[in-house]
């Protein structure tokens, strides 16, 4: 099914902000709020994993309901897990489309992975401290 | 040792009422400031000390050895690129920017992920605003457009809006009324008079509608925009006209959506048309802490608030070309300098893998999720708790950050320095 | 005079080239000519296979043909009065920026800005244009304010945003805000577009394709029938953007 | 020890009565002494013009609005720019310039000492910071009072002497030079998009007229025995007929000061029109010039407009806003609680247009009708009339009938019907323009004593050095030349180093920023006082505490200490 990706901040979020290879931010992140009518039709429970795709490429989260949504918008808090699938096309503009992305959503049987793994795809290192 | 009148280095609310306290270098206790102020000072996850990567080992490396190779990869580098800023104070921006136009960098700021297209709308239109105070002080609408401040901004509601007390608005709470223009219902919606549900993508049409209206002309308005009702919109509109000080406060959501600076565009213009009939001010919800500050320090040093490309020698703008997100996407640069912000969790996978593919480096106290794109990351002192310095607030307040205790880490500014000095010796004077 | 510059392979091609002295008046004077490639000044010769047939006594004269690969040149042509440029395959940011005269044929894609702030001239690029085609400076008040423009295949974003005078004509499909603040001169877009024209002031805008997303703030005057090019056409005629002065034409074909 | 001579100099030093004497001048230390040791370093300056460093009393070249000025146009920074070169950073901007930009080419003009002529207190910190980024000159700062809530009330109740004691916390605060007050009471109207009309209007909410705030504030200057006077523009700038306003408050100005006026009127040019409407606008310099030259209590800047592209920019925020209303480009406003606005929008002022015709022959007139050079100074309120990279082209006009006649012969035919420009013959020369972009100015703003804008031994060696041979030069009919030499110096000396040579800045310089500290006795500290702190913590957004400019951001600051008359 396609939505729209909108993405912003969340207080939680906020406040991971200088620990963002907590469990707690991976969380944060990584959770996908839909509407729970969008929810039931993909047959998802609160919690489980989903795999969420653009032409940027996909990437693993957990679905949570959230009533205030309207069917067909998905929202994420901004972070690495949303960025996966936000495409750099900026439009000229310098910025690129963090409120209006479309997205096909999944489920999965995938698992969320860590942040530093994400970066680990796009070629970087896990630094463990 | 309790502290203040301490200024938090979180958002750009600058609240500048914290009650501190310390006891030795760890602070025990935050009064006054939000959860996000609270997590801020009391956050314990330092990187302890510099630290390099060879292909897949991480080890620590001197704090000279750092600088010593920072300066050669930016030395050696064709196209580099400095970014970051909103995190540190004015002082170490300066040299920054001194340090791009030394190297004929691109010099870019967090705005690029921001509010840089507010600042392209206002480089068309203008900025019709205020300080914060005015409208704590006076206003009696507030319109709060693509903006979640009690997740983004916990305490910009009691401090300056819906529920500040001011000199000619002694009860704020009941003499206000809230605007709220959202494409989802939020914390902050749910606490408007008035919300306009907008659809995802439609503030331009919406806003537009709103300028016709107030230039008389609701009769050509097609009795839904963007999924708003005619109705509501010659309602809010006759609000604002009536309004006797009206502040519009806007977020991401206008700058990160379709249209983006235009939709900023034709708020400004719609404020600008609303002075017509009353006073009316707009401001960007600015979100980084001292983002703003990088914006004026950038602007007096080369004429641009951000995305300033040296290459030339002289100062060149042009978002959309000389912007990071960009430059990284098409794959330019060939050694990138990160300062006080981590583009690694907000830009783009795209993005992400360039700068793993360059020489990057990281100047930030924290772990954070750049350090696994980077080749050496140096550890500093917090603007705000261990280090102190000049941060400008969302409304161009400029406040003096506090230095809390002496830690063990050096500034930022210090570290620049010493990077500069070797450029500079190098590049001649 | 012919200039054939070819490019030479580079360490760095992801580099831009700054090359806004690439004008044909520049190689009255031969070809000693320096470019930016990132913070570096390099000589011509570092970077192209330069070859010149022929003599020239004035800008006129001079045909500079580009080869190779030239996705990534920037500002070839700007400020450019007389003369003419032929690129081969694509060209890089800023083509024929404030160009006031003469010819550039772009026959691969055109990137971002193309004709930026273009006063006289002609530019044609036979494949697609990037963003801000035929668009104004940032702060600016007036884009291009005359010559011509015509891209065969499409545009992006914000095409001939600023318009104040002059020509341009997309034959396939612009992106999202085209002609936006349009203030004068003539936008013709063969294909679709979205949301044409906010904020315009002045100045008409033609769409042959689809409008996806009309701006609530433009009255329709009803359909007429219009002289386009010697052809008669049936056009629906819409006065905007009344958010502004609404002193402007947009046209949708019926 | 650092030592200098210069030799053959000719020179102009009006504060010392010398007038166009060849001599030599020594320097030690950056300071101007009797004599010097032959190790002293030689300028030769070959019977060229040489007249104390260029003193602007009036400019906006630091600051909140004058970033924002920038920030806000990305098309007046394509002009201007320059590379990197040696110690000299990059610049940028015509209109607005980046602050090095300011600072090079006030330089290269020989201007050594700014005063900014508006600083919001509160965002005070700001103009510092700027002024450690404009390493070439000496830097004030106009500190904004117009709105001042606490200076209102103090005005309402008649009190001079608690006005005096807001004003001296205020300065300390703000680390600020002098009083400005912009359109006073007309910013803080302007909060609720209102303004006022004249010097005896109300302003909404505060019971004071603006005539009372200037009286007043006049009164606390000289209690508070600053070394400027109260620093004013005047209401309804830039209106049809306002010239009355201009004349109602010169009217009210007592003379309580020996040593210089007792009120600085700024850009009166903008403040000297007749008529009703633009369409029958008119000069009223003649009326203005007359009141001046009868109250020596008063000196005025010219705020000249020079025709082409610039920014205005003021504290006035509802002026600029019937400003734009007539442009329609851009606008900025920005409002600054308890204290002030301002505004900024982009302009272009045309030779086709009669109203800027008007203007333009305006700020001549003031400088040619005003008898006493020392009364009028010349400025174009950079940017507002025009770049001061223009002021060379001013001195010409002043200097040269034919000049003039040029010009005037171009203009707006209806203009010559407007105003009194074209029947008025006199020229000024080499001593009385030395008077007028230096010397006075440094006696206007009270900074003689600390050594500007004279050369006598023990003043700042701060030099000008150009290269124009007066007794060569005819300046009513060699213009060009008199435009080309003062618009590059041979040598501009700051503080005793040589800061830029023939057009090239050859240091980083170092500057200084001087402030003014009143000294009250501690009932007058308002620090301690109970309602003055309740105000200020319910009302302002920042705390007490927070609030005032720390040294840090005067690495090389100069206080001057006054003995307040409490």
């Amino acid at each position: 099914m396609n939505f729209v990706l909108n993405t912003g901040r969340t207080i939680k979020q906020g406040s991971y902000v200088e620990r963002k290879n907590s469990d707690g931010y991976r969380d944060e992140a990584s959770a996908c709020r839909m509407n729970p009518v969008d929810m039931m039709e993909l047959d998802l429970e609160d919690g489980v994993n989903i795999k969420m795709s653009s032409p940027a490429g996909s990437v693993v989260m957990k679905a949570f309901s959230c009533q205030s949504l309207k069917r067909g918008e998905v929202f994420v808090s901004l972070g690495p897990y949303a960025n996966h699938i936000i495409d750099g096309e900026t439009h000229g503009t310098g910025m690129p489309d963090f409120k209006t992305t479309m997205v096909h959503i999944e489920s999965t049987d995938e698992d969320v992975v860590p942040v530093s793994r994400l970066m680990e795809e796009c070629g970087g290192w896990p630094y463990e401290d | 040792m309790r502290i203040e009148d301490v200024i938090c280095p979180f958002c750009g609310c600058l609240c500048d009422d914290l009650v501190v306290e310390v006891q030795g270098t760890t602070v025990v206790s935050v009064e006054n400031g939000c959860t996000l102020a609270h997590e801020k000072f009391t956050g314990d996850n330092r990187l302890q000390a510099p630290i390099k990567r060879d292909g897949r080992t991480w080890h620590p490396v001197s704090y000279d050895e750092a600088i010593e190779t920072t300066a050669q990869i930016l030395l050696e580098a064709d196209r580099p690129l400095l970014y970051g800023w909103s995190g540190t104070n004015g002082e170490a921006q300066s040299i920054g920017v001194h340090l791009a136009e030394l190297l004929g960098a691109v010099i870019d700021n967090t705005s690029t992920v921001c509010h840089g297209p507010s600042i392209m709308a206002i480089q068309e239109v203008g900025h019709p605003g205020c300080t914060l105070g005015q409208v704590k002080n006076r206003a009696d609408v507030i319109v709060y457009w693509g903006a979640n401040p009690i997740e983004a901004h916990p305490r910009h509601m009691s401090r300056y809006t819906t529920y500040a007390d001011g000199f000619f608005v002694k009860g704020a709470f009941l003499e206000r009324k809230v605007i709220v223009a959202d494409v989802r219902e939020t914390e902050t919606s749910n606490i408007a008079d008035e919300f306009m549900h907008i659809e995802p993508g439609g503030d331009y049409a919406v806003l537009s509608a709103l300028r016709a209206i107030v230039r008389g002309k609701a009769d050509i308005i097609p009795s839904y925009v963007s999924g708003v009702a005619r109705e509501q919109l010659v309602r809010v509109a006759e609000m604002c006209m009536n309004a006797k000080f009206g502040a519009i406060f806007f977020g991401l959501g206008l700058t990160m959506s379709r249209g983006k600076y235009k939709n900023i565009r034709n708020a400004v213009e719609l404020t600008e048309e609303l002075n017509r009939f009353t006073k009316f001010t707009i401001s960007p919800m600015r979100g980084h802490w001292n983002v703003y500050g990088s914006n004026e320090v950038f602007t007096w040093i080369s004429g641009y608030p951000f995305a300033v490309d040296f290459a030339r020698g002289i100062a060149f703008y042009n978002p959309g070309e000389t912007t990071s997100i960009d430059i990284l996407r098409r794959g330019e640069c060939d050694a990138c300098l990160v300062v006080a912000s981590d583009p690694g969790a907000h830009f783009p996978k795209q993005c992400c893998r360039h700068l793993a593919e360059i020489p990057t480096i990281l100047i930030d106290p924290h772990v954070n999720v750049t350090t696994h794109l980077s080749h050496l990351q140096i550890p500093v002192a917090v603007t705000g708790i261990d280090s102190e310095g000049t941060a400008y607030r969302m409304d161009g307040v400029p406040i003096r950050t506090r230095m809390l205790y002496k830690s063990r880490y050096p500034s930022d500014r210090e570290i620049l320095e010493k990077i500069y000095q070797i450029v500079l010796k190098e590049k001649g004077p | 005079m012919k200039v054939i510059l070819e490019t030479k392979p580079r360490k760095k091609p992801r580099i831009p080239i700054e090359a806004e002295t690439i004008i044909p008046q520049n190689f009255l004077r031969g070809t000693d000519i320096t470019v930016f490639e990132g913070n570096k000044e390099r000589v011509l010769d570092d970077l192209f296979y330069i070859s010149v047939e022929g003599p020239a006594v004035s800008p006129d004269q001079v045909e500079i043909i580009l080869r190779g690969d030239t996705g990534m040149i920037k500002r070839v042509g700007e400020y450019m009065n007389a003369g003419r440029i032929v690129v081969e395959g694509d060209i890089g940011m800023h083509c024929g920026n404030f160009m006031s005269a003469g010819e550039i044929v772009i026959q691969g894609n055109a990137d971002s800005w193309l004709g930026r702030e273009m006063r006289g001239g002609k530019i044609t690029c036979l494949g697609n244009a990037g963003h801000y085609c035929a668009a104004g400076y940032r702060g600016e008040k007036r884009g291009v304010r005359g010559g011509r423009i015509e891209v065969m295949g499409n545009a992006g974003d914000f095409t001939a945003e600023y318009l104040s005078g002059g020509e341009v004509r997309i034959h396939g499909n612009a992106g999202d805000l085209a002609g936006v603040e349009l203030r004068e001169g003539t936008l013709v877009i063969e294909g679709s577009c979205s949301r044409p024209c906010g904020n315009m002031t002045g100045g008409t805008c033609m769409v042959f394709g689809k409008i996806n997303d009309l701006l609530p703030t433009f009255k329709s005057l009803g359909i007429k029938e219009v002289d386009f090019e010697g052809k008669k056409v049936r056009m629906e005629i819409f006065r905007g953007d009344v958010a502004n002065r609404g002193k402007g034409t947009l046209m949708r074909a019926v | 020890m650092s030592e200098l001579l210069i030799r053959n100099a000719c020179v102009i030093d009006p504060l010392n009565g010398i007038n166009g004497e060849i001599m030599d001048i020594s320097i030690r230390d950056g300071r101007i002494v009797e004599e010097v040791s032959g190790n002293a370093q030689v300028i030769d300056a070959a019977g060229c013009l040489t007249l104390p460093g260029g003193v602007d009393s009036h400019t906006h070249v630091c600051g909140t609005k004058v970033n924002f000025g920038r920030y806000m146009s990305p098309e007046d920074m394509r002009a201007g720019r320059t590379a990197r070169n040696g110690c000299m950073h990059v610049t940028s901007g015509y209109s607005v310039p980046t602050t090095f930009g300011n600072s090079y080419r006030y330089s290269n003009m020989g201007y050594t000492t700014l005063l900014e002529g508006a600083m919001a207190p509160l965002e005070a910190r700001h103009t510092h910071e700027e002024f450690t980024a404009t390493p070439h000159q000496d830097m004030m700062a106009n500190t904004l009072f117009d709105g001042n809530w606490a200076i209102m009330e103090a005005v309402r109740d008649k009190d001079v002497r608690r006005t005096a004691a807001v004003v001296a916390w205020y300065l300390k605060a703000a680390r600020g030079f002098a009083i400005k007050l912009t359109n006073p009471g007309g910013t803080e109207a302007w909060g609720w998009g209102e303004d006022v009309s004249g010097i005896h209007d109300t302003v909404p909410n505060f019971e004071v007229t603006p005539a009372e705030i200037i009286g007043t504030m006049i009164r606390a200057n000289e209690v508070l025995r600053l070394p400027h006077s109260v620093h004013l523009h005047c209401n309804n700038l830039g209106v049809p007929g306002n010239y009355q306003t201009t004349l109602d408050t010169i009217g009210l100005v007592p003379d309580l000061n020996k040593t210089r006026q007792s009120l600085y009127l700024t850009h009166v040019q903008f403040h000297s029109y007749g008529g009703t409407t633009w369409r029958d606008i008119d000069s009223k310099s003649e009326e203005i010039c007359k009141a001046v030259n009868n109250t020596p209590q008063v000196t005025i800047d010219m705020g000249q407009i020079m025709f082409g592209r610039t920014t205005t920019m003021t504290a006035d925020g509802p002026m600029e806003f019937k400003l734009y209303m007539l442009h329609r480009n851009k606008w900025s406003n920005h409002d600054v609680e308890l204290e002030t606005g301002s505004g900024i929008i982009p302009v272009y002022y045309f030779r086709k247009s009669m109203v800027n015709c008007v203007m333009w022959a305006i700020g001549l007139e003031l400088a040619l009708l005003t008898k006493n050079p020392w009364q009028c100074l010349l400025s174009t309120d950079n940017p507002n009339g025009a770049p001061f990279v223009k002021y060379p082209e001013i001195i010409a006009l002043l200097m040269s009938k034919k000049l003039r006649d040029q010009e005037c012969a171009l203009l707006e035919p209806r203009t010559e019907h407007h105003v009194p420009l074209f029947a008025i013959d006199r020229e000024l020369d080499w001593n009385e323009i030395a008077i007028m972009t230096r010397s006075a100015q440094a006696k206007a703003l009270g900074i003689r004593d600390i050594g500007k804008g004279h050369l006598a031994p023990g003043a700042e060696a701060d030099v000008a050095i150009y290269p124009l041979k007066t007794s060569e030069i005819d300046p009513s009919t060699q213009y060009q030349q008199v435009i080309a030499g003062f618009s590059r110096t041979k040598f501009t000396i700051k503080r005793g180093r040589v800061v830029s040579r023939n057009g090239e800045v050859i240091v980083d310089g170092a500057n200084s920023t001087i402030w003014v500290k009143p000294k009250v006795p501690e009932e007058y500290n308002l620090s301690n006082d109970p309602d003055f702190v309740r105000k200020f913590q319910e009302y302002y957004t920042v705390r007490m505490s927070n609030y005032p400019v720390q040294d840090v951001y005067l690495p090389r600051g100069v206080c001057i200490e006054t003995e307040a008359d409490l």
